[in-house]
């Protein structure tokens, strides 16, 4: 029992972290792009003012009880993925699930999203969740395929798992999984929703799409949800290819610590990496961007695979 | 009193074959259908579902004179019959308020039920083949009512091709062993065996919609009364799975099929086939614009899976495409039964065209979302538990072609759903003058949705029940407990999933509940507080062609599809045809010199 | 082996079957089947003649009758030739006032 | 073209012919070759069927004429067949024709043909009578008597055109003339053992009041023909324009 | 009791003769004579059934010497087929006494065919329904149906003409026209002249049989006639005249004869079904879809001497195209199922011929595909699958082309019991039993 209590205060503790680290790197990533475009841009604490501001206001207004899914189902699920993800080689629930799940847990947020904004009844909101969901579409197949490299070469699908036997050397020191990494790189890019591949939130085309009608609390916790999003898919990155940051595996409090540390840094490198792209490329066309992925991306990662396949069986 | 259920079933079809008023004949029919369901219960103190029993006998022979019928329940015939029985006590409840006035649809509904009941529970071939075909038949009928050209056409003709394929395979079978019954054939690795199951699975797999044989799935998904199409995507497709785990399995062909080829290519294409179908299947899904074409192309996608099962092989696979068809049946029916309720109040099938449905129709959207959920296998439905366990045994078997297809078709789902979810029953209200669907039809919905929730947290239920049929035929189980499924890759725990959704609730939950908000219509939002009349003219529903861009990517690809391959052949037949009549000059003295030219070649052919 | 018959047998069955194959007038289609039936009554006939055979009529004093059967057969074959060609004469003539020709047209084809 | 094509089925067909019947023996039909096998008993005779009629038609039927024993006793069963084929045309003709008005205005034959033939129907008839009533005798029977008698009557047509056969009569007396034919046929089945039997003494053989049945049916047989032979003529007459 | 089957044919024959004496009551005459008719024959099949092969003498000669019956299970059990399907059918005839009397000829003259052991009688039988039919099929009375009869008369008397010079070779060979005397000294005819006589009687029958390259007719007389009268051709002189065939294989029973056969049925079945793939017009389309079937019967009984399956599997494919096919020509004279009985009639009758279980042709196909299965002759296997597809396809078609009916058919009660016949016949498999040691020469 008590265990259990300490076990759900850990996971509460690290998920609060999670979105605070999430919230932080909103403002960082601002702040990075507005370098690169060589302007000030915002202090990097700008995302919990906006936050903070948004969830207080005083006028909330809902479309009905459809529209609050997308609250309630963004958040949970967002939060809900980071649980089940290693974070610097802490597994909160890593072991009670595994890669498919946490790919299907990634959907949940998406789906509820997509239904507040479907209900909100507004054009845009639709188109903008029409290329979500082509999106998701295009950028899954490729980071699907380095996905399922990973498992038959370390021969389990669980994530914990993968994080462990990456103790020895990080999947990314492999010749195939170096092409894998790329391609999954560019499949982050996607899911991150950054330019060339921000085409769901156009600001410009679709009034920033699916978040067009929300206000409020409502879109506080998208906002929240776009943090949790961050986290979640940079650590999936690092847990498969950069062995989670793992560097001391002895478990004293100071490996906790600087393997915090070290994922820390490495989730920042692999979103500033993405931030940079960002920053100097314009945007694709939906179906460029489906092109892009299913052509070379995917064909690329089924290189690796086919390479990591033909190792393992040797 | 076997004898007397089906007696019981034919005696009602025949009463409803002559009830004028539809609202009778549903009462009587859905009392029949309860039989069935009796028999299953009962029987299911065998299987593993304890629940009450009146000890019906579990094997009978049936002689006509001549020929001797043999019926015996297998676990495995129990256990399709509880995905497929259980259907239809709530298809008759829909059907009881769709069905005014009784067109026909009951009688052979009935008939169907009995014909399926004895596919299930019969012990040799003839009796397989004969129950088989009366459900073609009573099928086709029903069919038939829905009044459409190319579906009266394809079905036709696809179940008499799979009817005579299956029974070329049966003659082959029997010429090789000289009995019919299943307990006596014995496969042997000879190339006579082994076309016979593969004719036999081929014929199988058209009544289950694989992806060469599917052509005739959309026509008749989408023109056929609704409560009878939810019934044959939800149970009579599984008919065919039924077939093919009986021939690959329960008598052991895929070991045949192994020995024969000294490798699992065979088995390998079958579960290419079924990647594929699922995967183009789901592609042809999400850029249909008819709602039952829609749900009969993801039925396409989503019985591919099972095929992908029964290719792989693996305990975990087939346990995997059991838990997938048991899920199928239900959530596909229930949304092939929300679509009729859709339909029954506004009429229209075309998505776009609806729209806003779920502000009029909560209950029914409802039952809808939660099927929805469970077709897109978002987890802790029973839909993804399912998947999963394909997923793992597809990498654990290192399949790196069909891991993933299998993947990114289900990706695709989501898209499609979003489809149903949004161009029907969400955005613009165009609907204010309908109300909810009437009790019967919610209740038999919900009905429906229930298995799929309680198999939600505990699926190991659900591997208990069909423990047995994998081990009488020679698959192990996965281990598991009641809501922890391990493999040896990994494991899945609904529990944790569950516990941990709470506590990721508990944030949303209080800005939920922290700060009050106010419902206003979406209009004033939107319009900034203009009078919608201004803007009435435009539509605020973006569901017409709603995948466009990626629809012009795909289009290309998919046009040159099995259906148009079926229609070339049909046109070339025709010309075949044309030229053959061309022989009927319609002159006598043609018609002599035939006589006279046949007369001189055969006295040559038989002399010389 | 009696030549003139079977070469007369084998001429009629032969040039009825041109008739029927090339003529194109239905009248004459008609008389060309009549001469085929001709030509199996002779065969017939021959088949059961023997040389220096008699018509087998029981007269006292014993002689070599010709087979009897054939010749019942005959009698059966020409009744039966003769009610066809009443009947085809019967059916030209109601395909005379339809079509006022018996010139053969094409009527129903293919 | 199509007349090449005949010509060249017609002489294959001509080739043939002859190449089967050179292989036809003319040796009779007392060869043990010809000896036949009893299919319900399995018994072989010793003897032909040809044989066994020349042989056995006396003794066994009663009549002289074996192709007249032939026709009405050892194969009545065809003749009745045959008779009906008759009938059946003669049905079919009246069936398929309607009845017109008699034609079209045709000159009156000369004096001497009308005479003549009113003089000579009585004889023509009496002539076509005897062959029949002799049938089992001499050589003929009921068909040649039949197609005399309709001869005559079809003389009558052509020298009177107004001429021509009541229906009634007509069809009365065919259906009289088939129905004694069936009768007796079942007579023979009541009281000898099978169908056509003879039941009547044979009497002795040569003699008019003779072989049993035989005259019996050959005369239904006269009049059936010669009836229905008048009628399809009459029928054919009225129709044309 | 003291069974004649004689009786079936005279008794017709005398009915005919009595006919024009009482023109008022004919149809009820001529129906009670049909009802009679298929009593006798009910009770001739359990005789049989009971005591094997019955044969009778006529005239009291023994066989070869005199003509006589040879009946055995299946003979007698195409009598009642014929007879009983003839009784329905003649509730639809509405023409004056002649059309009774031809009626009743030719379906003495089918029964007669089926019944006799006698090669010459089968011939004189033959001219009598064929002459019928000329006169039927021409009943009608509009150009079609002359032209129609026309292209039955002189193929059927060019086929009469073959067919008697066949049985003049035999005869010149043999001295013999008996059926079962042939056959059993078969051996001993010079086998040239035996190839010589088989082709030319194959031809003369293959004509009335609808066999492929002699049916020039079928599509024409089909389409011209009245439905009732080509639904009456469906099941009477065709079906006897097949089953002709079936006794000329046994009695030339050489494996040559049973390949071609094969061939024969084999390529008449892929021409009907192909001819009938496209064709618009109903009553032409059911025509070659039974010039199809015809096909498939001869395939059937070519595997007479291989497979035990082979005599079930033709005598079903009999039932269920005779009664099936039957009534669907019966329904064709409107386009458009209008009332239930119809519907009932046109659907069952569809899946009858389709092979759909409850229904005799099931039996047909499964027996069809036990027997090629038992002899491993997969390119007919293929084949069989090829055109029971096809058949599904321009069936369906015709389906729904009738959906729609405003107007229901005269005829739809006679086609509706037609069918169930075939449904009778269908869940009774016991008549694989009586079917089964049939046909012994």
């Amino acid at each position: 029992m008590v265990d259990f209590l300490i076990k759900i205060a850990v996971i509460a503790l690290y998920t609060t972290i999670a979105m605070l680290v999430g919230i932080l790197f909103m403002g960082i990533g601002r702040k990075i792009v507005a370098r690169v475009h060589n302007r000030v841009g915002p202090p990097v604490y700008q995302g919990f003012i906006d936050i903070a501001k948004l969830l207080t206001k005083k006028t909330n207004i809902s479309h009905g009880w459809i529209y609050d899914l997308a609250l309630l189902f963004s958040l949970t699920g967002i939060i809900l993925t980071i649980l089940f993800l290693p974070i610097g080689g802490v597994k909160l629930l890593g072991t009670e699930g595994d890669a498919f799940l946490v790919l299907y847990l990634l959907a949940i947020p998406a789906l509820g999203f997509a239904l507040g904004a479907g209900a909100s009844g507004n054009p845009n909101a639709a188109i903008g969740v029409m290329r979500a969901l082509v999106m998701m579409l295009s950028y899954e197949l490729p980071f699907v395929i380095t996905m399922i490299a990973l498992m038959i070469y370390y021969d389990t699908s669980s994530i914990a798992q993968i994080v462990e036997l990456q103790r020895a050397r990080w999947a990314i020191m492999i010749p195939p999984f170096m092409l894998a990494a790329a391609v999954a790189d560019m499949a982050l890019q996607g899911m991150l929703m950054e330019a060339p591949f921000d085409i769901p939130t156009a600001p410009h085309e679709i009034a920033s799409g699916p978040m067009a009608e929300f206000g409020g609390k409502h879109l506080g916790s998208l906002m929240l949800y776009k943090a949790g999003t961050i986290v979640a898919y940079t650590t999936l990155f690092v847990d498969l290819f950069l062995g989670g940051g793992v560097v001391m595996h002895d478990g004293s409090i100071l490996s906790y610590i600087v393997n915090f540390a070290v994922w820390f840094l490495l989730i920042l490198l692999i979103f500033t990496l993405s931030l940079l792209i960002n920053a100097s490329f314009p945007r694709f066309r939906i179906e460029q961007a489906f092109k892009f992925y299913w052509k070379y991306e995917a064909l690329l990662a089924f290189i690796s695979l086919i390479w990591v396949y033909l190792m393992v069986i040797s | 009193m076997l004898e007397l259920i089906f007696t019981a079933l034919l005696v009602a079809s025949f009463v409803t074959l002559f009830v004028k008023n539809g609202r009778v004949a549903a009462v009587i029919s859905l009392i029949a259908s309860l039989l069935p369901v009796a028999a299953i219960i009962d029987w299911g103190n065998e299987f593993g579902l304890k629940i009450f029993s009146f000890g019906l006998e579990k094997s009978m022979d049936f002689p006509i004179a001549g020929i001797t019928m043999h019926f015996s329940v297998t676990a495995l015939a129990w256990f399709f019959g509880v995905m497929i029985f259980f259907l239809i006590p709530p298809i008759m409840l829909f059907s009881y308020s769709f069905f005014e006035k009784n067109r026909g649809f009951f009688p052979f509904m009935l008939f169907l039920i009995t014909a399926v009941f004895g596919i299930l529970l019969a012990s040799d071939f003839l009796t397989l083949f004969f129950f088989w075909e009366l459900m073609a038949a009573s099928s086709f009928i029903l069919v038939y009512m829905g009044r459409d050209r190319k579906a009266i056409i394809s079905y036709l003709s696809f179940s008499v091709l799979s009817a005579v394929l299956i029974l070329t395979g049966i003659a082959l079978i029997y010429s090789q062993n000289g009995t019919l019954l299943f307990s006596n054939v014995a496969f042997s690795a000879d190339e006579v065996t082994v076309s016979a199951i593969i004719l036999m699975i081929a014929g199988f797999a058209v009544k289950s919609a694989l992806m060469p044989l599917h052509a005739w799935a959309p026509f008749v998904y989408s023109k056929a009364d609704e409560p009878f199409v939810a019934f044959l995507s939800g149970g009579l497709s599984k008919m065919g799975y039924y077939g093919m785990f009986l021939m690959l399995f329960a008598l052991p062909g895929a070991k045949i099929l192994q020995q024969y080829f000294d490798s699992t290519v065979a088995t390998y294409i079958l579960a290419l086939i079924g990647a594929i179908s699922a995967f183009i299947g789901t592609l042809l899904a999400f850029m249909e614009d008819d709602l039952r074409k829609l749900l009969a192309y993801s039925s396409i996608a989503q019985l591919g899976y099972i095929a992908v099962g029964f290719g792989i092989g693996s305990s975990l696979a087939i346990t995997g495409a059991l838990f997938q068809a048991f899920n199928h049946a239900f959530f596909k029916s229930v949304l092939f039964l929300a679509a009729g309720a859709v339909a029954y109040r506004t009429g229209k099938w075309k998505i776009s065209e609806l729209g806003g449905v779920a502000y009029k129709m909560p209950f029914t959207f409802m039952a809808a979302l939660f099927s929805i959920f469970a077709l897109a296998a978002i987890p802790i439905t029973s839909g993804f538990a399912a998947k999963w366990l394909l997923y793992e045994a597809a990498v654990s078997n290192k399949y790196i072609f069909i891991t993933p297809i299998m993947l990114i078709a289900s990706v695709g789902a989501f898209l499609y759903s979003f489809r149903i979810l949004y161009g029907v029953f969400l955005g613009e209200n165009r609907h204010d003058d309908i109300k909810e669907a009437p009790l019967p039809m919610v209740a038999g919905m919900f009905l429906l949705v229930m298995p799929l929730i309680i198999f939600l947290i505990f699926p190991g239920y659900m591997l208990d029940m069909m423990h047995s049929a994998l081990v009488n035929a020679g698959i192990g189980t996965v281990s598991h407990t009641n809501y922890v499924i391990s493999t040896g890759m990994a494991s899945y725990n609904t529990i944790a999933v569950v516990v941990g959704m709470m506590i990721a609730m508990i944030p949303a939950f209080l800005i939920y509940v922290l700060r009050k908000h106010r419902n206003i219509d979406f209009k004033d939002n939107f319009l900034a507080g203009e009078p919608y009349e201004i803007y009435g003219h435009i539509s605020m529903h973006a569901a017409n062609n709603f995948y466009k861009p990626i629809e012009d990517v795909l289009m290309p690809y998919l046009r040159r599809g099995a259906t148009s391959f079926y229609m070339a052949l049909y046109n070339a037949m025709g010309r075949v045809s044309k030229t053959v009549r061309r022989i009927y000059t319609g002159l006598s003295q043609d018609y002599a010199i035939y006589v006279a030219v046949f007369l001189l070649i055969i006295m040559g052919w038989l002399i010389w | 082996m009696m030549w003139p018959e079977y070469v007369t047998v084998a001429a009629l069955i032969s040039i009825g079957l041109y008739g029927v194959m090339a003529k194109k007038n239905l009248m004459k289609i008609f008389i060309a089947i009549s001469l085929m039936e001709t030509g199996v009554n002779l065969l017939l006939i021959t088949i059961g003649y023997i040389p220096e055979g008699t018509a087998p009529i029981e007269n006292g004093n014993f002689v070599k009758y010709v087979d009897p059967l054939p010749q019942a057969l005959v009698l059966t074959a020409i009744v039966i030739g003769l009610s066809v060609t009443a009947l085809a004469l019967t059916l030209l003539i109601r395909y005379h006032s339809k079509t006022g020709t018996l010139e053969y047209r094409r009527g129903m084809k293919w | 073209m199509r007349k090449v094509a005949a010509i060249v089925i017609a002489s294959a067909f001509f080739a043939i012919l002859l190449i089967s019947f050179y292989q036809i023996p003319q040796s009779g039909y007392s060869g043990s070759e010809y000896y036949y096998s009893n299919p319900i008993t399995g018994s072989h005779a010793n003897e032909s069927v040809p044989s066994h009629y020349i042989s056995g038609t006396k003794n066994e039927t009663g009549a002289v004429n074996a192709v007249t024993a032939i026709v009405v006793e050892y194969r009545g069963f065809d003749t009745l067949g045959e008779v009906t084929v008759l009938f059946t045309a003669a049905t079919g003709v009246a069936f398929l024709l309607h009845k017109g008005k008699g034609g079209k205005k045709r000159a009156e034959a000369n004096l001497i043909l009308r005479e003549g033939s009113k003089l000579v129907l009585p004889f023509i008839l009496l002539a076509g009578a005897y062959i029949f009533i002799h049938g089992h005798l001499t050589p003929g029977g009921g068909f040649p008597g039949g197609a005399v008698i309709a001869s005559g009557f079809l003389l009558m047509m052509l020298s009177y055109p107004k001429f021509f056969m009541k229906e009634k009569p007509v069809s009365i007396t065919e259906s009289f003339a088939g129905i004694t034919f069936a009768v007796i046929g079942l007579l023979g089945l009541l009281f000898a053992s099978s169908f056509l039997e003879n039941f009547l003494p044979l009497g002795n053989a040569g003699y008019l009041l003779s072989a049993g049945i035989i005259p019996v049916i050959y005369i239904a047989i006269g009049f059936k023909v010669g009836s229905e032979l008048s009628s399809i003529a009459d029928k054919l007459k009225e129709v044309q324009k | 009791m003291v069974m004649h089957p004689v009786l079936m044919i005279a008794i017709p024959l005398l009915s005919a003769f009595i006919m024009p004496l009482i023109k008022k009551a004919h149809r009820y005459f001529a129906f009670s004579i049909l009802l009679l008719n298929t009593a006798l024959s009910i009770l001739l099949f359990a005789k049989v059934y009971n005591e094997g092969a019955l044969y009778e003498t006529i005239a009291g000669f023994s066989p070869p010497v005199g003509i006589y019956l040879a009946v055995d299970n299946l003979s007698a059990l195409l009598a009642f087929l014929i007879n009983i399907f003839a009784t329905i059918n003649f509730l639809t005839s509405r023409q004056d006494f002649r059309f009774s009397m031809l009626y009743l000829l030719g379906v003495a003259g089918a029964t007669g065919i089926v019944l006799t052991g006698d090669i010459f009688n089968m011939f004189v039988f033959f001219e009598i329904t064929a002459v019928a039919s000329y006169a039927l099929v021409a009943s009608k009375k509009d150009r079609k149906a002359t032209e129609g009869a026309i292209k039955y008369m002189i193929l059927g008397s060019v086929g009469s003409v073959f067919m008697l010079v066949g049985i003049a070779i035999i005869y010149s060979q043999l001295k013999s026209l008996n059926l079962y005397d042939i056959a059993a000294r078969i051996s001993s005819m010079d086998t040239k002249m035996m190839w010589l006589s088989f082709s030319f009687l194959l031809t003369g029958i293959g004509v009335e049989a609808e066999l492929f390259p002699l049916n020039g007719w079928v599509p024409d007389a089909y389409e011209g006639a009245e439905s009732n009268i080509s639904s009456f051709l469906s099941f009477g002189p065709s079906k006897a005249s097949i089953y002709a065939i079936a006794r000329l294989l046994i009695i030339f029973s050489m494996s040559r004869t049973y390949e071609l056969a094969l061939y024969l049925g084999i390529v008449t079945l892929l021409v009907g079904e192909l001819a009938a793939f496209t064709q618009k017009n109903t009553k032409r389309m059911l025509a070659y879809s039974s010039i199809g079937q015809m096909g498939l019967i001869l395939i059937a009984f070519s595997l007479m001497d291989k497979t035990s399956y082979a005599i079930p599997a033709a005598f079903f494919i009999i039932v269920s195209h005779a009664s099936a096919k039957s009534a669907l020509f019966l329904l064709s004279d409107k386009d458009g199922f209008g009332d239930m009985s119809s519907k009932y009639a046109g659907l069952a009758g569809v899946l009858s011929l389709i092979g759909m279980p409850p229904l005799a042709g099931f039996w047909g196909k499964w027996y069809l595909l036990m027997g090629v299965a038992d002899e491993k002759i997969w390119a007919v296997a293929a084949i069989i699958i090829f055109s029971a597809v096809i058949e599904a396809i321009y069936f369906a078609r015709y389906l729904y082309k009738n959906m729609e009916g405003k107007e229901s058919s005269r005829n739809s009660i006679p086609a509706a019991v037609m069918v169930s016949i075939s449904i009778v016949m269908g869940i009774l498999p016991i008549l694989y039993n009586m079917a089964g040691g049939v046909l012994n020469a």
